[in-house]
């Protein structure tokens, strides 16, 4: 019978991808708050019948909700008519407060107002810090050390395995990817690097190699630039990555 | 130390992040805490009353600059952004709900707010104002969201207990009754 | 314009390269070029005698905050105490990949990651996040990784089976469809 009553069965039309735009009500509480308020009702004593007729009245007014919805919009009139039902129950004494059916509702529909307001007042507070500047800082380069805290939480740690996972899916090992590259413009590239930093973490510059076929010649261009006696490379430690650095007598390239 | 204000200035003009008490006495590691204190809201107070566009602002723990909202425009106009962008109402929904609710589950969240809040916490979690922290002790053992320092940045608060009080949600909703 | 200084002030605070004369001009279309060339000289000039620690430089065709040498000291103190406090984006790829991989061998997380991995993993050996549990029944008899306890406690989880699983990633990750 409820569903009779209030489903309002989607009719497929050109409207219907405006929905979302129309929506006022983010969800059922948000509907039912409103009517409590239009009615000028006391949250604490609700009488159930009229918000139950007017609740279902909206419902029927289709349009103004977002079909996605539909299914917690109803939800919510199956509870209403339910609550409805347990008030009409003859009842010998008054109801006491703890056993009021409405009660869960309230407490539900108490929690939510006092969410909106946070919502209100923290959108204030972005409102005001949105004009307000940080600036970007770039960190001054220090000397490499060994790091030992972190500073990361559970959902980093996650989401950099999420980001290797993806990373390992794009990468289709029979396709050579990208353009071919040249053993002298990646010479090139690496004492240009060399020039504008000074000192070059080989792995993670191998690492930030688009392919594997990149970082390969990055590799060998390395060891032409030993060989030529450009750069200097220094592992200092077993472990350690692999350092290099122009050398100062090297011939300008 | 004669200038101490200025160190902290330094220190933390310097930072990348805010810069917390702690921090300044990692650096500061002679100089009695109260003295640190002191030149610290000496300096706050100097920036405030000076001419500068700049000033020194307390957010999620921590001391940083910025500029005074005055010159939002000239910024804009300079890093040429329109508006900042602000979160979606639901986002915004979701994220109070986790804020006053934390540690809390993707369900709980749902139910609190009536309708299914997935996607607002996927956007939330993208943009790195809540996190998982664990996972809840219950059948399913779903995670767990809490709101991050990001958070706290984000919204100008300094700690989690900055987050307006019971009094001031119960004086606005009062004010929107009557 | 009253307080240009200010608005220059702000300008050259936020932005990320050294900001040059031309992008003051172009955000002070209807300044006239000598009062902003004017206006910047003074602010400078307020920089360097005021006894703040920071002060405006010229660098790179453009100008810049910059700390005054006198604080380097602590300028650099700072720097190394917050670089150790972050693992390198590599570390914490490497420990995701032991993490939801483990047991697992040097070699099987170098060609998870398609990077060699040997650096990294020495790092977190080190900080005690992954242990060596044994070696593994292959050529070579390579070492087998875990993570620790330690890996446990800072991550807040009760049992590596708290973890995201790789579903829960996805899921959580996915673009909206609708």
């Amino acid at each position: 019978m409820i569903a009779t009553e209030t489903d309002p069965a989607p009719t497929p039309s050109p409207e219907d991808g405006y929905q979302v735009k129309l929506q006022v009500f983010e969800g059922p509480l948000d509907l039912l708050l409103f009517l409590i308020k239009k009615k000028k009702i006391d949250i604490n004593d609700i009488p159930i019948a009229v918000i139950t007729r007017e609740y279902l009245d909206y419902l029927s007014r289709k349009e103004r909700i977002n079909l996605d919805r539909e299914a917690e919009f109803l939800l919510m009139a199956a509870l209403l008519i339910y609550i409805k039902s347990q008030m009409l129950l003859p009842r010998e004494q008054p109801l006491e407060p703890d056993i009021d059916p409405r009660k869960e509702l309230v407490d539900r529909l108490a929690d939510f107002q006092k969410i909106k307001a946070a919502s209100t007042l923290l959108r204030e507070k972005e409102d005001a810090m949105s004009q307000v500047w940080k600036r970007t800082v770039l960190t001054a380069p220090l000397p490499e050390e060994d790091l030992d805290l972190i500073e990361v939480s559970l959902f980093d740690l996650a989401e950099s395995f999420f980001t290797l996972m993806k990373r390992k899916q794009s990468e289709n090992p029979r396709v050579i990817k990208g353009k071919e590259i040249s053993m002298a413009d990646k010479m090139n590239e690496i004492v240009a690097v060399l020039k504008a930093r000074g000192v070059l973490d080989f792995l993670e510059y191998l690492d930030a190699q688009g392919t594997l076929e990149e970082a390969l010649i990055s590799f060998f261009c390395l060891l032409e630039l030993i060989k030529a006696r450009l750069i200097i490379a220094i592992q200092e430690q077993l472990f350690h990555t692999i350092k290099v650095w122009p050398r100062k007598d090297a011939a300008p390239a | 130390m004669d200038n101490l204000k200025e160190i902290i200035d330094a220190l933390i003009f310097i930072s990348v992040e805010p810069l917390t008490a702690e921090k300044m006495k990692e650096v500061l590691t002679d100089v009695p805490e109260p003295d640190i204190a002191q030149a610290l809201q000496e300096l706050v107070a100097r920036y405030e009353s000076a001419d500068g566009a700049i000033r020194i602002i307390q957010t999620a723990g921590g001391y940083v600059f910025s500029t005074k909202p005055a010159y939002d425009p000239y910024v804009r106009r300079l890093l040429q952004i329109e508006r900042k962008k602000k979160l979606s109402s639901q986002a915004l929904e979701t994220l109070s709900a986790v804020a006053y609710h934390q540690p809390v589950t993707q369900s709980e969240i749902s139910a609190i707010r009536s309708v299914d809040s997935t996607y607002a916490l996927h956007t939330l979690l993208e943009n790195k104002l809540i996190k998982i922290v664990g996972r809840k002790d219950a059948p399913g053992r779903p995670l767990l969201y809490r709101t991050t320092e990001k958070f706290l940045a984000y919204f100008g608060l300094n700690a989690i207990e900055d987050l307006p009080s019971e009094e001031e949600l119960i004086k606005l909703m009062q004010e929107e009754n009557s």
